[in-house]
């Protein structure tokens, strides 16, 4: 049965996770043993097929989808420190900085690892984005930056945040985008930094 | 000629050989891919040295026009979101010019239009605001007219100014390339004289078979009236695409252009 | 599916390899010919057996109709000029059909169209007149506007009626592609409900690069509206370029076909 | 000077060749020298290079064009009989049948070689062919068939000239088109075959 469900998953047949799931309950499964069995052990082999180049982004999103559907049915049923995955992440891209592919691609990797993804959009300010930080209280906020003028954007932003106090030391800070190195991110003072949305994933996992 | 404007590309701080040139300031990095691009039939070489450096940018635009202007007189497409950047490169330049880009975005707008009135530059203007790209082509359309009367305002020329429909990746929503399409349809029947431009290697951003995206969408985009084209004049497959399109919708008689093109061996892709 | 239907054209009388098998008798040809297009993805099968044998024609059609059902349910296109050997093609066939063609001389155009009713066949219809091919858009719109009233008397759908642009070599006069094109544009635009389908590969006629010119002439009349197209399906570059038109006009939700094309291989042109 | 009027041809300089020409009477050269040595050598160049593929239909037309300007020119200059090339042809497309392609291939292929070429059009009728038989007085008429429920209009054609008297010593039949072959020629009584618009040059050249 988890076989079944990682599967479907995998194939992102959104109505047969979805189906699958209720099965899986219905039969006396634990919850917490199908999100992590089943659905997860499904959108990690996606993820790794995804870095491989085996899936492309429209078929990860609907794997993601697919995840989604399953995390809904389990969510009533589980208690939120039960869930590993259930981690809140906070993302947006910087002031005067309209552009969102690389932080959608983020949230749908971040979504597709079941995480709870609050997108704030793009031309997000300092104000919005610490405005977000102490409204929803995430585990990590995720800023991104496309043009080199706009990275200025993410060290102010980054500072506004420290400077109201929510620098705490449950948030962490991650950047990314195109223009954006490792280096940058240290002397700006982010926690965390991503090459691209596969390895933004991977560390969240690990630090989650 | 009806054909359609080449601009290239390739020179990008985006890039990995081109950031390293930038930063070393290598010379003839610069230089051989301007004369790559113009002898591949580049109309526009784009100057992008955007590369983080702060500061530096406007003294690294300087630079790289310089150079870019010693091998060749084909015009530049000057490419930066900041202000004294765009300034100094059009201030540094002698060939014709053209402002990559102007926005609908607030602190970009006025002042970028400004400085293509007073330069005399076209410019590449995108149907961006402060809130993003909206998705329907009709919206897009709206914030190229408010451009459109911006640039009247300055007495800028409608055939100056080349307006980018925004080309969305494919693969995150399908929707993406039909929207682009439709907004070159929606500029061209709504804006009397109007041209317009379109990047064309974002469409297939994440998808396999990139390269074949990228004609077959070149050539709907032709066909919906494009005007000019941003993209690698190096690569054959779309470089050939764009002479095919030309004489398939007659605008290349007696197809000498086609032709020529085949004899020169560029119609293998 | 919105996707273009694909008429396979392998099956003709004037191709070496088929007039010798219709005089041969050679069946193996003929199934392979049909197995081969049905699995490269034709949607119908034309068949024309024309090679000169005059009152044998009748006989060779039905002979080539049967040896093709052995192998296929897919739809038949019975492609002829000749009056006798279309109705025997029509009767003799189990499979769904097409009558290729109809068109508006005189000697045809009643009696073709009496048996498209009579079989309930659906009809490629062209825009031809006793006096020849009318170069202009508007005058081939007018010849399908009167074919459509000779159908709609017979009580034919008019999504039944898939009616030809006419594609005439470019080489010859570069408007030759032009005005297939328009003409295409015309017809969606005038006739509701109506389909339209086209001859691929005569644009390419007497020029070189046939392949590049054929997949975007494809592309071009996919977008001004083309239903459904007569094109040599095993001709990969053609099938990758239809795929890809559909996903980037937005005909292929979440890329699925494009991507099973791709893992297919069938995206390598 | 001949070498200069020969090139313009092959490069389908149309306004070239006619000043060339021009020029070239105003030296005093001879216009059946002109003819032969200069234009006819340079579209006997570019009637080989369509045969091997060197060039292309829109090119040949050009070039067609271009021997048509300096033939304008020469024309007031030379006597009927002088001009081994201005032998007259009726062409056409037979009854019941539309297709001009390879009826317009010969004719310019003709035309580049120095031929008058009468062109009826398509769907002509075995008595439109013989009125133009009569009025022109031709030493060719070429007829031809696309699709092979015509080739019998090209036998009845032939046989209608035949019947009215047309088809005297100096009349040649010529028949091609697709579906056509040597034998059927032959059958229906033609008096030439050509495969397509090269060899029926060719074959012209040779005959006339």
């Amino acid at each position: 049965m988890y076989q079944k469900i990682s599967l479907a998953v995998q194939e992102g047949e959104i109505e047969e996770v979805d189906q699958l799931t209720i099965k899986s309950l219905e039969k006396g499964n634990d919850p917490l043993d199908v999100l992590n069995n089943a659905l997860m052990s499904g959108i990690e082999i996606v993820g790794q097929k995804f870095a491989d180049g085996e899936l492309f982004i429209p078929e990860v999103m609907m794997c993601a989808q697919a995840l989604q559907a399953g995390i809904d049915r389990l969510n009533p049923f589980l208690k939120q420190d039960e869930n590993p995955h259930r981690a809140k992440i906070v993302i947006g891209t910087v002031a005067n900085d309209v552009h969102d592919l690389g932080k959608n691609l983020v949230k749908m990797m971040l979504t597709a690892n079941g995480y709870e993804v609050i997108d704030m959009g793009v031309n997000v300010s300092a104000e919005e984005f610490a405005g977000a930080v102490r409204g929803h209280n995430p585990d990590v906020v995720g800023m991104s930056a496309l043009i080199t003028t706009t990275m200025l954007e993410m060290s102010k932003t980054i500072e506004y945040i420290k400077t109201q106090g929510l620098h705490n030391g449950s948030l962490k800070i991650l950047v990314g985008g195109a223009p954006v190195t490792e280096k940058f991110a240290k002397e700006i003072g982010a926690d965390l930094y991503a090459d691209d949305a596969i390895e933004a994933a991977r560390i969240l996992r690990e630090i989650l | 000629m009806c054909r359609v404007l080449i601009i290239g590309e390739l020179i990008n701080g985006s890039r990995t050989v081109v950031k390293q040139a930038v930063v070393e300031h290598d010379e003839t990095v610069i230089r051989d891919l301007a004369v790559q691009q113009v002898e591949a039939g580049a109309d526009y070489i784009d100057v992008n040295i955007s590369v983080g450096q702060g500061d530096k940018e406007a003294e690294d635009m300087v630079w790289a026009i310089k150079l870019i202007e010693e091998v060749t007189t084909v015009p530049l497409a000057v490419d930066s979101a900041n202000l004294q950047v765009m300034e100094a490169g059009l201030r540094a330049r002698k060939n014709t010019v053209l402002v990559n880009s102007v926005s609908a975005e607030k602190h970009r707008m006025e002042p970028f239009l400004d400085l293509c009135a007073e330069y005399n530059a076209a410019a590449a203007a995108l149907p961006i605001k402060d809130s993003g790209i909206p998705p329907a082509p009709e919206e897009r359309l709206e914030i190229c007219q408010l451009l459109a009367e911006k640039a009247r305002d300055r007495n800028i020329p409608v055939e100056n100014m080349y307006f980018d429909p925004l080309v969305l990746p494919l693969g995150v929503d399908t929707y993406n390339s039909y929207a682009a399409i439709e907004t070159i349809k929606k500029l061209k029947k709504t804006i009397p004289g109007v041209k317009t431009t379109a990047g064309i290697s974002n469409v297939s951003y994440g998808l396999p078979g990139r390269k074949l995206l990228n004609q077959v969408f070149l050539v709907l985009c032709m066909q919906a009236g494009l005007d000019g084209a941003i993209l690698d004049p190096t690569d054959q497959g779309l470089m050939a695409a764009v002479k095919t399109t030309e004489v398939l919708l007659n605008k290349d008689k007696m197809c000498m252009n086609y032709l020529q093109a085949y004899r020169k061996g560029l119609l293998n892709n």
